[in-house]
């Protein structure tokens, strides 16, 4: 039985089994949800990818160093384009593959990206209010 | 020269018909949108702050072309008034229409670019309609001076109430209403802005409301051409006439150029042929 | 030249032509500015008409903090419209900030880029408290052409 | 070939909304789309670090102004499974209620843009004059006409009393005639169809792996609707997910168009079972976990990821809106259209902006 | 009206390479205008060397302009020169028409191309049937003849054509050093362009039409050779396809004097239009050759379906492409059509020949929509405009006779000058594409705005084309015969063109800040002079086209039907169908056209501004443009819709082909 | 045309525009409008601040200062909610739009009350970071 609201319960996946994961849940006909990427404060941030199957969702946890590029699954959804190029601007994550780069330009501008190197990230929040 | 004085006068009266015009139909207009409506007089406060406004143009050749659009509207309007030949009071209006477009087509902005080329091919759409119904009326009077149209007994509009409607056409396209509001409308709400009237702002926006408002008589005065026996006949016609286009552009969706072009050169030509051949018969 | 000036003046009080402009709203007010025009408020009762490009309008609507990449969007667009003008900040967002103040890529008020003439408080803000707000632009610009006095100020009442 | 490059926004009478699209076409079929977002990017996500969890409420209701109490609700819901809080039924019913009432007026709002995207301006009025019965129910029982702020943690901050909900069913009678009467022009008119058949395809394929939600997916076919999941009293209130097969603009209008009626009798349902219980539980302690949520907006699947660690201030809000999903359908959907298409195609997917960028 | 007798002087025969002082005034002037350009075109051909051209060129164009005026002064003649040096003019012909034939041959043989040996080879078995089995070498015809049509051909011819070869000058150099030439062919191309002005004065002031013939062949000769200029693979193919449609109306041309000989035993114009004015002689027998010349006349003039030849041509140096398009050529195939007029008038055939007309200027019309390269606009336009010519003709009646010569007239000035615009424009910019030329005033004002001068005399009122085409659509709504179709294809027609034209010259004044100085422009005399004046003439001939028309217009209709087309009073044009005033027109537009200048030009700098992009305008390195995506400069781009999918020449000319095909075969079927 | 009947419908009805300004229906009881503070019942306590989504309310005890701006409230009556002493209220009528900001500032007696202080000190340090 789907439910609309569930504690996390998401199945850790390694970066390069990333795409291949994404490949294989397109083929079964899932479709992606979206991505959301925390940062957890350590060096690492945490992606997860959410995908759905006639309302039933499936998830995955991408533990991974910042500052090391993301294989990017937007060749095979392209809607991650979207996600992918925000997490990009927020979080100052390089991708892998990313179709079409804004190049931290999808949201931000050079006001931005050049005071706040990652506006999502903990040490960020804490230099806007200094 | 008593006619010229008599069309000096028609001529300056014009733009006061026009303006109520467009004042009227944007209070009746509001009403069959459930709307209490703006002022009748509305369309005059516009003019007159636009008239107010600090001028501001991408380049000249703008300012030139709006002002050649109100003179040769005017003109035409003129020649309306002294009799004169349809057909050439009809180029004396294209003159401003071409001028209307030269003057969007010469700024490098895209919203006026588009709205030129749709005007364009709106010119190509009426054009060839308001010449046949020219032909129309030449066929029926033996020439195409309107001072003839007046000496003929009978309306024109029982020989040929199919060219009528094909005015119609015209008039719709040329009032800038629904379905055919393509090129630019009075409202904005479309995906071209203010199309070809887009770059124009202030003193000059003014003088192109203007300007319309004289076409806007003018395709009017050919409409009352239909019923010239009567004042009462060419009043009533004219208002069901005005009232059917307000109808109209309340219950259609604008439509797109494509259809346009199919639409009204075809509907409009074969019904203007129908009429040309049953004239032609006769 | 005096019936004209008086007549181009009583224009200007009588025809105030907006552009909105959405400057980072929430959608909150913009559709407030939106069920002005519709049937239950027209403003066209006030010769208001919504032209869609700063070339045409008299006064400048704007809903919505400003952030840094709209904020040149927000000065372009007073820019392109021609003078006598004025411009009306509409909702918490486009008056002060409203509840996104702090965040980290909003830069404020309207007030931050260009001058504002008439602030109006909601969140969002009333199609009732927005056609106010377009009266009392008038009487600001009636102030400016030097026909009248400049609206009062209410702090409480 | 000669190419016209249009900017299409941020600024422009048609999108109320700043989305900028360069648009290249020739002779008005578009060639190229590449849309630029980020004008009303506030970055509101972060102010979970300074606002604590109950304020975050009255923030994420400000995500977007037309569907604000839907995302209270779904932040709220979120945190209460969090939380492990069991909401009393009578919020239940009053979260549906409100919601309903919500997809109402957005659907009524878009309806009206809709018409006036193919310059249908009496439908636009009509549509608009009807929907400030909406509006007037939104200022009468909430105390807003546009952000309600009736949700809070644990349940609803205001209640229904008798009279009132009889003059909800009575004016959802009347403005449900009013909108029946508009139901041939939109749908059957002549001049309409000619504007929305056949513009803005999306296959049920395409709209699945381009991650389309909502009624943009409903109208490709494919019925999948959140509601379904059962959240607040969904679980106890008939309906079917609305679809229609075509995939095309007219598909997605008339999705919409019927999902208003549905809502309508999703409110009267939930009003005729609305039971005697206390509005709002109590909320012990501070949130931490991880939580996935999912509502369904009058837009589509709404998500929130939330991430609490023990303290009042959440450590993540993750908002994945329905517009979000929705853009990239619309980007493939542009390609090939032509000009006076692309308002309406971009309307059809009903962009809210404000939801994309937060 | 001056008539001078068949048998001349005997001093005639002593003309020669030395002008005789004592041989009358005629002698001289058809003299200058048909041979002396040969003989100028023999001089610069020899005499090499770009100053000794630069002197002959100028000074043999305004001879023989002088002699065109000289001739027009003189009015009305018909003169029979009898021989050259003692040889029978008639034989000399004769035999330069087997010669010409015979070199035409050798090309085609060269070429390997059968069609154009095939129709080579009927000519010359059709010319020799016509010449040794039905001539009666015995009667004698008048060999030329004038009246104002021809004279107002001459004048356009040499003044006209005149300005081209002047033009010509300043263009081929700037050309030859663009390709880089190693030997010069200026001497070769100065040469047929000579040749050609003489030869076309020939056609028009010939009355016999054999001579005619000769004349027309000629003409095919030199637009062959000059076509193929360039000696490009593509100007070759067009060069040989213009042969061949040529030729195909040469056959027919052929085929025509062979029938005319036949049944009315004589091949002089005058004594055909006098035999037809008879009643009960507009039968097949006088009516199919009638059809046969019109076709030679299509095919000289383009229509359709042999407009691809005029369209190829303008691969061809720009003169070369003005020079067929504005004053000759093009306009030997409508003169012939009208000519024949009083023929054939009232007749099926002249129904047809209308509808055809009509049907060539609406189909290349919409054709000319569908194009983005400015020649071959132009090019449409002129098939467009001599197919409203054609279809005057076909209509018949005064006016519409009229209303065909004010076009030839208004048409080759307006669309010379278009043509030698788009000539300096291309070579400044290196590009004869509409879409090049956006914003072109701010790289050349001067050009830019004589050429909007051109394209406005083409299609708005006051101007003498529209003048033209106001009395066309009037003659052809009261025409009898065919009357709504062909009403509806010139409404629709003249829709078109209103359209082609205002977008190319809306996209030319592009944009300039108000109030600043454009650059300003250097452009060689031998181009400007020519520009200013064909521009000059086209609005001076405008203001003064109630004295055109009643100089030369009128007394050219009187020949063809006796009711005046229009009365004349103060400027204003009327007749019981309608009044056109040009002189009140030209008045209110001319002040207000000043008034609208001044406050274009009142507006300062202080009221510049960019144009509304949505909110995003920015302007980088002085390009206008918009903040794109990705915070990226995007640079304004426009284009005119040219809609192939519509207007396209590849979706068109097929079924334009066809039906013109088909009304071909209607139009000769229907004779018989 | 299935439009026809529904616009002239309309023009034969009378029009649905409420004539604002000059006519005005009162809005709904519960509208949430401007909101008012009964400052000599204020307590000082802070409960508003604290609460307030938007910070737009600033109390200051010891000058018995309580200020609020307008123009940054989005009149969410969480204030309203929170106040323990009923003091804050909302009336049913929108705040007028001005022509310049201001804040409104109240002046009231500082409550010298022991508890009420420390109350109030506690949450003021949770909320200083924003401050």
């Amino acid at each position: 039985m789907p439910t609309h609201s569930e504690i996390l319960n998401a199945t850790p996946i390694a970066a390069d089994a990333v795409v291949a994961q994404a490949r294989s849940m397109f083929d079964q006909g899932y479709r992606l949800v979206t991505m959301s990427v925390v940062d957890l404060g350590d060096g690492n941030v945490d992606i997860f990818y959410h995908y759905d199957l006639d309302n039933e969702m499936t998830h995955f946890r991408l533990t991974h160093p910042k500052d090391q590029p993301v294989p990017s699954i937007s060749p095979v959804y392209f809607a991650a384009l979207l996600v992918e190029n925000e997490s990009r601007d927020h979080f100052n994550l390089k991708f892998d593959g990313l179709v079409l780069d804004f190049n931290r330009t999808l949201y931000l501008d050079d006001e931005i990206t050049s005071t706040i190197s990652a506006p999502f990230c903990k040490i960020s929040t804490i230099q806007k209010k200094d | 020269m008593l006619t010229f004085i008599a069309a000096l006068i028609g001529l300056a009266l014009t733009p006061v018909v026009g303006g109520l015009l467009a004042g009227v139909d944007r209070r009746v207009t509001a009403r069959l949108q459930s709307r209490f409506g703006p002022p009748i007089l509305q369309p005059f406060y516009d003019v007159l702050k636009l008239l107010g406004k600090a001028p501001m143009v991408v380049n000249s050749w703008q300012v030139m072309s709006a002002y050649i659009y109100v003179m040769s509207s005017a003109l035409a309007v003129l020649l309306f008034f002294m009799q004169g030949d349809l057909l050439l009071l009809f180029f004396v209006m294209t003159i401003g229409a071409v001028f209307q477009v030269v003057g969007a087509l010469s700024v490098p902005s895209p919203y006026a670019q588009v709205g030129a080329q749709r005007e364009l091919l709106q010119m190509l759409a009426y054009e060839p309609l308001i010449i046949v119904v020219f032909v129309g009326i030449s066929m029926a009077t033996g020439s195409f001076k309107i001072a003839d149209v007046y000496a003929m007994e009978k309306p024109l509009l029982l020989s040929m109430p199919f060219l009528f409607i094909a005015l119609g056409y015209a008039l719709t396209i040329k009032l800038r209403k629904s379905p055919f509001d393509i090129s630019a409308c009075h409202h904005a709400h479309q995906e071209l802005v203010r199309g070809v009237l887009t770059e124009y702002s202030g003193p000059h926006l003014a003088l192109l409301e203007i300007g319309h408002w004289f076409d806007v008589v003018l395709i009017l005065g050919l409409c009352s051409l239909f019923w010239h026996t009567s004042i009462v006949g060419m009043v009533a016609l004219l208002v069901v006439t005005y009232a059917a286009e307000i109808l109209i552009d309340n219950i259609c969706a604008r439509m797109t150029w494509p259809w346009m072009l199919k639409n009204v050169l075809g509907v409009g030509l074969v019904l203007s042929v129908f009429n040309l051949l049953w004239l032609y018969v006769s | 030249m005096g019936l004209l000036e008086n007549w181009i003046n009583k224009g200007r009080l009588k025809s105030p032509w907006v552009v909105h402009f959405d400057c980072g709203s929430c959608n909150g007010c913009d559709i407030e500015v939106l069920a002005c025009l519709t049937p239950v408020f027209d403003v066209e009762r006030f010769g208001i008409i919504n032209v869609g490009n700063p070339k045409h309008a008299d006064v400048l609507l704007v809903t919505g903090t400003v952030n840094h990449r709209n904020k040149k969007v927000l000065k372009n667009i007073y820019d392109q419209m021609p003078d006598p003008k004025a411009v009306i900040a509409i909702g918490a967002c486009g008056t002060s900030g409203g509840v996104f103040r702090e965040c980290y890529n909003v830069v404020g008020g309207v007030d931050q880029v260009i001058p504002v003439d008439v602030y109006v408080p909601g969140c969002p803000a009333k199609p009732d408290a927005i056609i106010d707000g377009v009266v009392t632009a008038l009487d600001v610009v009636k102030a400016k052409l030097g026909l009248g006095e400049m609206p009062k100020v209410t702090v409480i009442d | 070939m000669s190419r016209t490059i249009i900017p299409f926004g941020p600024q422009h009478p048609v999108l109320p909304e700043p989305l900028h699209l360069k648009l290249v076409v020739e002779d008005e079929t578009i060639v190229e789309a590449v849309p630029a977002l980020g004008y009303v990017h506030r970055g509101l996500e972060t102010l979970a670090s300074i606002r604590d969890y109950n304020q975050m409420v009255y923030i994420v209701e400000r995500v977007c102004g037309i569907c604000s109490c839907i995302h209270a609700m779904c932040y709220c819901q979120g945190l209460e499974t969090m939380m492990n809080v069991e909401v009393p039924s009578r919020a239940k019913y009053l979260r549906v209620i409100w919601s309903e009432l919500h997809r109402i007026h957005s659907h009524l709002l878009w309806l009206g843009l809709f018409a006036d995207g193919f310059g249908f301006e009496s439908l636009f009025m009509q549509f608009w004059k009807i929907r400030e019965r909406v509006m007037d129910i939104n200022e009468a029982t909430a105390g807003n006409r546009v952000v309600i702020s009736v949700n809070v943690v644990g349940g609803v901050r205001r209640d229904l009393d008798k009279t009132q909900q009889r003059w909800i069913l009575d004016e959802l009678d009347k403005l449900e005639k009013e909108l029946r009467q508009l139901m041939k022009t939109m749908l059957d008119d002549y001049t309409v169809k000619k504007r929305t058949v056949g513009v803005g395809v999306l296959t049920a394929q395409q709209a699945l792996q381009l991650g389309a939600v909502g009624p943009t997916l409903r109208g490709s076919g494919v019925a999948q609707d959140a509601r379904q999941l059962g959240y607040a009293a969904f679980d106890e209130l008939d309906f079917e997910p609305v679809t229609s097969p075509e995939g095309d603009s007219w598909a997605r209008s008339k999705v919409r168009f019927m999902e208003t009626l549905q809502s309508m009798d999703i409110v009267r349902q939930a009003i005729s079972r609305l039971p005697d219980t206390e509005l709002a539980a109590k909320v012990p302690g501070k949130p931490t976990g991880e939580v996935v949520c999912r509502v369904e907006q009058p837009r589509g699947e709404l998500l929130y990821y939330l991430k609490g660690n023990g303290s009042k201030n959440m450590e993540r809000v993750r908002i994945r809106t329905p517009t979000f999903a929705n853009i990239p359908p619309l980007l493939a959907m542009l390609p090939g259209a032509q000009l006076a298409d692309v308002p309406i195609a971009a309307l059809t997917i009903d962009p809210c902006i404000s939801c994309t960028e937060r | 009206m001056q008539s001078v007798s068949g048998d001349v002087h005997p001093e005639v025969s002593r003309l020669s390479f030395v002008l005789c002082y004592e041989v009358r005034m005629l002698d001289t002037l058809v003299f200058g205008s048909v041979v002396f350009p040969l003989l100028a075109a023999l001089a610069v051909y020899f005499v090499r060397g770009d100053a000794a051209r630069n002197i002959i060129v100028p000074v043999s164009v305004a001879i023989t302009a002088a002699a065109a005026l000289g001739l027009a002064g003189l009015g009305s003649f018909s003169y029979s020169p009898q021989a050259i040096l003692g040889i029978s003019l008639n034989g000399l012909i004769t035999v330069l028409d087997f010669a010409l034939l015979g070199f035409i041959f050798l090309i085609a043989l060269r070429m390997g191309n059968l069609l154009i040996m095939g129709l080579t080879v009927l000519q010359v078995l059709g010319m020799v049937y016509l010449d040794f089995f039905l001539m009666d070498h015995g009667t004698q015809v008048t060999g030329f003849y004038a009246d104002s049509l021809s004279l107002t051909m001459v004048l356009i011819i040499s003044i006209v054509g005149g300005l081209i070869c002047f033009y010509g000058l300043g263009y081929m150099k700037e050309h030859e050093e663009h390709l880089h030439l190693a030997k010069s062919r200026q001497p070769r191309f100065f040469f047929f362009m000579l040749l050609f002005l003489g030869a076309m004065n020939g056609l028009v002031l010939a009355n016999n039409l054999s001579w005619m013939y000769f004349f027309w062949e000629v003409t095919t000769l030199c637009s062959f050779m000059l076509i193929g200029h360039d000696g490009t693979d593509e100007a070759k193919t067009n060069a040989t396809r213009a042969l061949w449609m040529n030729m195909a109306g040469g056959v027919a041309f052929v085929a025509a004097l062979m029938f005319l000989q036949k049944s009315m035993g004589t091949l002089s114009v005058q004594d055909i239009l006098a035999k037809s004015a008879a009643p009960g002689m507009k039968t097949a027998a006088l009516l199919l050759p009638m059809a046969f010349l019109c076709f030679a006349g299509f095919t000289k003039a383009a229509q359709v379906p042999f407009q691809s030849w005029l369209c190829g041509a303008m691969v061809a140096p720009t003169p070369v492409s003005a020079l067929l398009h504005s004053s000759t050529m093009v306009k030997a195939g409508v003169y012939l059509v009208i000519r024949m007029a009083p023929a054939y008038q009232g007749t099926m055939l002249s129904a047809a020949v209308a509808i055809f007309g009509a049907f060539t200027f609406i189909a290349t019309s919409a054709l000319a929509v569908g194009q983005s390269n400015g020649k071959k606009v132009l090019a449409y336009s002129t098939i467009a405009n001599l197919g409203l010519i054609i279809a005057c003709a076909g209509i018949n009646t005064s006016a519409a006779i009229a209303a065909a010569v004010m076009l030839i007239i208004f048409h080759a000035i307006s669309k010379g000058l278009l043509f030698l615009c788009v000539g300096a424009i291309e070579q400044k910019i290196g590009s004869r594409d509409i879409e090049a030329m956006r914003g072109l005033f701010k790289v050349m004002p001067r050009t830019a705005v004589i050429t909007v001068i051109g394209i406005v005399t083409m299609m708005l009122p006051p101007f003498g084309m529209l003048l033209a085409k106001w009395m066309a659509l009037e003659s052809a709504a009261t025409a009898t015969a065919a009357m709504p179709p062909l009403v509806i294809m010139l409404a629709l027609g003249s829709a078109l063109t209103v359209l082609f034209w205002a977008r190319w010259a809306g996209v030319m004044l592009g944009s300039t800040v108000p109030g600043e100085n454009p650059p300003s422009e250097h452009q060689p005399f031998t181009v400007r002079l020519p520009l200013l004046l064909l521009a000059g003439g086209a609005v001076g001939l405008s203001l003064l086209s109630p004295f055109v028309y009643s100089m030369l217009v009128a007394p050219a209709t009187a020949l063809y039907a006796k009711a005046t087309a229009y009365t004349v009073s103060m400027g204003v044009f009327e007749n019981n169908a309608g009044v056109f005033a040009v002189y009140p027109l030209f008045l209110l537009l001319g002040v207000g056209f000043v008034y609208a200048l001044r406050a274009a030009k009142k507006v300062g700098p202080e009221a510049a501004s960019l144009p509304y992009m949505g909110g995003s305008q920015k302007v980088v390195d002085g390009k206008i443009g918009f903040n794109g995506p990705m915070n990226g400069f995007v640079e304004t781009a426009a284009g005119n819709y040219y809609m192939e999918s519509l207007f396209g020449e590849s979706k068109l000319s097929k079924s334009i082909n066809v039906i013109a095909i088909v009304l071909l075969a209607v139009m000769l079927g229907g004779v018989l | 045309m299935y439009m026809l009947s529904n616009v002239l419908r309309n023009i034969m009805g009378k029009y649905s525009t409420r004539l604002y300004p000059f006519e005005t229906r009162p809005a709904y009881e519960g509208f949430r409008g401007k909101l008012v503070n009964n400052i000599h019942d204020c307590i000082f306590c802070k409960s508003c601040q604290i609460k307030c989504p938007s910070q737009c309310i600033t109390v200051d005890p010891k000058e018995g200062k309580w200020d609020c701006d307008p123009f940054a409230c989005v009149y969410c009556s969480v204030c309203v909610d929170a106040c323990p002493t009923h003091c804050l209220s909302m009336e049913n009528q929108h705040r007028k739009p001005a022509p310049s900001k201001f804040v409104v500032s109240l002046q009231g007696t500082p409550r010298k009350s022991k508890k009420a202080d420390k109350s109030a000190e506690k949450p003021a340090e949770a909320a200083a970071p924003e401050a």
